[in-house]
């Protein structure tokens, strides 16, 4: 049936979004439309592009492959300390992004904590690498889908699972074709919460992975580092950056609709 | 320890202790009964393992798969279990055949094949048109076929089936009711229909808050019903009294027997003994009382009245005599048993 | 002709972005197969980085303290050399609402002013130059950045903001300048050769210090030491 | 009954864990213990905390009053359109926040689209305020709650709506009082990543309320700044921000599971 | 336009398009019946303004609350219906005091006066013991009486109960019954059990694939049941047949009438008026014929016995010869009924 959506809450979501929506509208009025095409075809820029792409949607791939298991542990199963981890994984959203990125380098930078022994075993080195981008980015964005997803897990009926284990199902089975399914549309929120927040990470790639062009430069780097000299530049490469993930976010939903 | 299931041992449940043994023998079909909030979903749960015993033990064609002494505990889809529940409980993300398909693809079928099979489960009970319909696209009635489908499909060695044809029209319910009746499988059943338990069943149990108080089969329940409720049920006459001799005093009033006994016993009559006046009767029975009429209804050509008192006691008197007299809740009426038609065992 | 070009890692502060990036380009046409990778970010995380064992071949930071940082730590493989230097001034909006005429005016406490923090190097130096005038100036935000103040003013903010000079040449058309008189070197930017670099770094360092190098930073507004 | 996790999910969890709680780790390995209670005492730094603390709760407070209408008419009313709103809400979590924060300017700032308007008719000026601080931080923030609620709301009965319409529920009175206490836990955890990334905030705070002690130099600016000059301090800071945000959020998910 | 409520008129759901008209008078009780996926729950939710017409009109208490053709629709928060859903929907965050006091607090009465007045509604359902329970800890027929009161507690000027006994245990289901039957508010309710709807309605509407196949009076449809699936839910027996004098051809056989007629009939006979031979009765019946029984059903006293032949035709015996016969599934039987048992309908 027709619901009609009553003004009192109307109102605050209507202020919500203009609240959310007029800065971008302010980003695009002050865009330097003119400079724009140029901006867009210089390689720098492509290749900064192509980088935020591949680290954002690596970092959401790896949140997801290990935030998953991790919400529905955290919903699911029972253990002592549960309540102590739900907060601790919540801890690098909580750290300002500089220093979420200080304390990678400590823990897995070349000297650090773990890092000195990844890279005496097996040669590996993160900071300055595209990998260590991708780290810096999972680190801050993975919180953001381990806590919606498990709230939604929290959320959904159990006796579907008791049901699905009389069917026979393992518990690997029930959270494959059970319980991930019930809560898709949260997994697919929180995956995009994850996408979004690692797309426009700056503060611990910088000071964890570097700023190497190519490498570890992605565009909200570029964006800063743009802020320096150029600022028209700046707005234009953030306004690419909303404009790509815009794109995204609406193909995607469209996806998720039509499933 | 035999083939079948056997329950012995008990959990709490909220304000709930359940405290009963049961067994059904290999192949046999149990049906419980009991009033609302029993127990009966519970002692599934147990069999199925979604809930552990605290004290007890619980064996499945001679293993253990519940006992709380040593610890034993076999998980839920290791049971070989196929539950139907009260609330039905498909999932909601999938069409009707996954549903049916899903305990067949747990137990390793491919997907082509358990389709296939599920499919066929669903024209069994009559679903094939809504074979790809999602759960919220199906009636009330067409959802609890689904879920009999999904839980015979795996073909389980042990069937727990709770009110499984409770949604369902009483064609459909007849159709559903002979496949049942047709499996070969070990099987409990609840349901609050002394008619479909006597169809399904092989045996009757009956929980009566938490504890077991009467088991045995269809025909020695409906002879001698262990409680009043259930007599009540079973549309018999049960009422607690006090015999001295051929005087038996009973809550509210007095009857008096054929042949004489004594102490706490129960007494036991068929509705159909109780006979409904308008009047006083004139003649020669003793046991002649007035009663308020609570409720009447109607059975194919008979009515049942209820009657105020004894508090539940019905008579069963043709449609013919119900109109004659008028009889509706609020009538005041005369009844009359007769002392042979009362049949006494001791409480 | 070789399977691998010589690298050359430069990390350099990000005041530097735009004039390294012109002195990199020179160095790699004089020195074919030479590759210069640069990156720009803070001094303060470049140091980090370098302090925890980020490969990095040659290190140009906008401050003393920062560089004393990494040499301390013993990742220099030589001393330090100051290459260029940098000068506080005064920025105002285009139109210069307030009317600011010189550092004077910054003790009206009703004048909106933007400044780096004191933490930061930019910061620091602008409290060197008030003391050195006997100024008491109340900012009414200490950003962490000049970028920051910068903007505050471009956007009208702030009636004034203190910045580096080379900041203000930079952003000349967004925002017009006070100059100072006379000017005071405000800080020094230095640049080493790090440890396990290769020759080539040490090239690269030398090309920054040459009169080529010289007359870029100079070109950038920079001071020469 | 006990379930048993399976291993298949119990090693990519704990790997999650692992990986977002080594950085803490390293992070408490390196802090300056020696001088933490000088620290901790000096009056800067309870001002820090204690702004910190004002902002991120305001935050967190407007967010979920003017996003939990939002999060439910994108989860239950349908208008043309809606995909579009849906994606341009979280916009402000892919924008860098120093780029948020200048967009910000560009809306609100003293010669802003909006904010000329504010200064001249009420005299408003959010930028070096407190309020301003607030807003850059509600900002950045609100977009986590109203995806991670909007996704529960759709996941929710509606047959529950229903209900409580043939009750004679009012839409509103509905919403207060069946659709949210369904997904509360949702709500809580939206708002808990909501107030983390509050807490958190720096970039978008920076460069629209700027830095001003005692008005706009919460926590992570001051950490910030600290980590400029004496790292080992801006260690501290970080430590005394995630101490505190623990035990806030343990403390709340004992109230909630008490509820 | 009267008082009650009135729908006349149509609304597609999936692959069924209801379009059907029913009227009930105020205070007066219509039973609905059908078979599964009939559309009865959909009529519900359209009185209830749930789910909006696509063409026709509904009007309750003379008012229009749903009329397409003039973008009428009055929502459903403004209809004062009480509504007892098949699938129950309580809050599950609302204790059963606070399920059955929403309504109430709805309607402008206080905290503590909804809450008191819920109380008394959960003792009248029996549940006062439970009325600080949340759903998911109460049973499934605790739950329903939990759905029944909150339905109720409002005083709703129309009552739509979709299966509102189907969980209870038959005692509680009698204590119901009377509940319903004394309200005194124009109600529809859901069943599949025709007792059921003797009981609670004055006239009974059957739905069959979202078209009303009759209307009527208990007894009306019970002695004329208008389609064979009436009558096998009346257990009456119902054969469709073409007459051609006092000779009528039935699928598979044919049957002799006492009275000639023409054309295609109904032909009706109780199952009372079946008798069953373990061989060829002699005698002068010419409705004689050869079937399989397909299943037996004790009622009490007596069996019901399905036959093969003509599909679904049921006879009523007494146990005792039923047992005699050795009756069950599978038993080859005759069959034979008297010319002057069959009762004859237009088609
Ligand atoms: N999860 C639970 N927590 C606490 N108490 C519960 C829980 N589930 C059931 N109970 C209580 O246990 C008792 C038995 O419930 P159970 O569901 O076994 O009854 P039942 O015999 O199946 O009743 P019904 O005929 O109504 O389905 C009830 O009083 C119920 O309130
Ligand atoms: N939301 C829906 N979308 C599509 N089809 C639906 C929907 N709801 C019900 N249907 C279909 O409409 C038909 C009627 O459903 P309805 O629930 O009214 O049946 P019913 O008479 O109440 O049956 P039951 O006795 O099983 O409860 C069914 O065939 C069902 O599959
Ligand atoms: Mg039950
Ligand atoms: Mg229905």
């Amino acid at each position: 049936m027709t619901r009609r959506p009553p003004l009192v809450l109307v109102a605050p979501a209507a202020a919500a979004v203009a609240f959310l929506v007029l800065p971008g509208v302010a980003l695009v009025q002050r865009a330097p439309w003119s400079s724009l095409h140029d901006l867009l075809t210089e390689s720098a820029v492509a290749d900064a592009m192509r980088l935020s792409l591949v680290v954002s949607l690596a970092a959401t791939a790896v949140a997801v492959a290990l935030g998953l298991p991790l919400a529905w542990l955290l919903a699911r199963v029972d253990f002592p300390g549960r309540a102590l981890l739900r907060a601790l994984v919540l801890l690098p959203m909580v750290l300002p992004p500089v220093v979420g990125g200080t304390a990678l380098l400590f823990a897995l930078g070349r000297r650090g904590l773990v890092g000195q022994w990844l890279d005496r075993w097996f040669g590996l080195t993160l900071p300055f690498s595209t990998t260590g981008a991708i780290v810096a980015a999972t680190f801050v964005a993975m919180p953001f889908f381990v806590l919606t997803v498990e709230a939604a897990i929290r959320q959904s009926d159990p006796g579907l699972e008791d049901a699905a284990a009389t069917l026979g199902a393992t518990p690997l089975t029930t959270f494959r074709r059970v319980t991930v399914p019930l809560v898709a549309p949260s997994i697919a929120a929180g995956a995009a919460l994850t996408w979004a927040r690692a797309l426009g990470e700056f503060g611990a790639t910088v000071a964890f992975a570097g700023n190497v062009p190519g490498r570890t430069q992605t565009l909200p780097l570029a964006t800063f580092l743009a802020l320096e000299s150029r600022p028209e530049e700046a707005i234009a490469l953030s306004l690419v950056l909303l404009a790509v993930s815009l794109a995204v976010l609406v193909s995607l939903r469209r996806h998720w609709i039509l499933r | 320890m035999t083939a079948g299931v056997s329950v012995v041992g008990g959990v709490r449940r909220g304000t709930l202790t359940l405290d009963a043994e049961l067994h059904v023998e290999a192949g046999r079909t149990l049906a419980l009964l009991g009033p609302n909030g029993a127990g009966k979903t519970t002692m599934l749960r147990l069999v199925a393992g979604l809930t552990p015993l605290d004290r007890g033990r619980i064996s499945i064609d001679g293993v253990v798969v519940d006992e709380p002494a040593t610890a034993t505990f076999a998980v839920a889809e290791s049971r070989s279990v196929g539950y139907v529940f009260q609330e039905q409980l498909l999932f909601p993300h999938l069409d009707a055949v996954d549903n049916v398909a899903f305990g067949l693809r747990c137990r390793g079928r491919s997907r082509r094949d358990s389709r296939a099979a599920a499919v066929r489960w669903l024209e069994r009970v009559g679903l094939g048109e809504h074979a790809g319909a999602r759960p919220r696209h199906l009636s009330g009635g067409q959802a609890q076929r689904v879920a009999v489908a999904r839980a015979l499909a795996p073909e389980p060695s042990v069937l727990l089936l709770d009110e499984p044809l409770a949604a369902l029209d009483a064609v459909t319910r007849s159709t559903l009711r002979r496949l049942l009746a047709d499996l070969e499988v070990t099987t409990v059943v609840v349901t609050h229909d002394p008619i479909e338990a006597r169809a399904l069943a092989d045996r009757v149990a009956v929980l009566e808050a938490g504890r077991l108080t009467q088991e045995g089969s269809p025909d020695e329940v409906a002879s001698h019903p262990a409680t009043p409720w259930i007599a009540g049920l079973l549309g018999v006459n049960l009422v607690p009294g006090e015999a001295q001799g051929t005087d038996v005093s009973i809550d509210g009033g007095a009857l008096h027997l054929a042949e004489p006994t004594d102490g706490p016993i129960w007494v036991a009559f068929e509705p159909n003994a109780v006979v409904v006046h308008p009047g006083r009767p004139a003649g020669s029975s003793r046991n002649v009382w007035r009663a308020t009429v609570t409720e009447v209804t109607v059975e194919g050509d008979r009515a049942r009245v209820l009657l105020s008192q004894p508090a539940g006691v019905a008579a069963l008197v043709t449609r013919g005599s119900a109109d004659e007299l008028g009889l509706a809740p609020g009538v005041e009426v005369w009844a009359a048993v007769k002392a042979t038609e009362l049949a006494v065992r001791p409480r | 002709s070789s399977t691998s070009k010589p690298t050359v890692r430069v990390l350099a502060a990000s005041s530097l972005t735009d004039v390294y990036a012109q002195l990199a380009s020179e160095f790699e046409e004089a020195h074919p197969g030479v590759d210069v990778e640069l990156q720009f970010a803070g001094s303060s995380q470049l140091a980090s980085l370098v302090v925890e064992g980020a490969p990095g071949d040659v290190f140009a930071s906008a401050d003393l303290v920062t560089m004393a940082r990494v040499v301390d730590r013993g990742e220099a493989r030589v001393d330090p050399e100051v290459f260029a230097t940098n000068s506080l001034t005064l920025v105002v909006p285009t139109d210069n609402p307030a009317g600011v005429t010189g550092l004077d005016d910054l003790a009206d406490r009703d004048l909106l002013v933007a400044q780096c923090a004191v933490e930061v190097p930019c910061g620091s130096a602008a409290s060197a130059l008030f003391a050195s005038r006997d100024l008491v100036v109340e900012a009414d935000s200490l950003e962490p950045n000049v970028r920051a103040v910068l903007t505050k003013v471009e956007l009208g903010e702030v009636d004034v903001g203190v910045v580096y000079s080379t900041d203000a040449l930079a952003a000349a058309d967004r925002v017009a300048e006070v100059p100072l008189d006379p000017q005071r070197v405000a800080n020094e930017y230095a640049i080493v050769t790090l440890d396990g670099a290769p020759a080539e770094a040490d090239e690269f360092v030398a090309f920054v210090l040459s009169a080529a190098g010289r007359a870029a930073l100079a070109d950038h507004g920079f001071g020469l030491p």
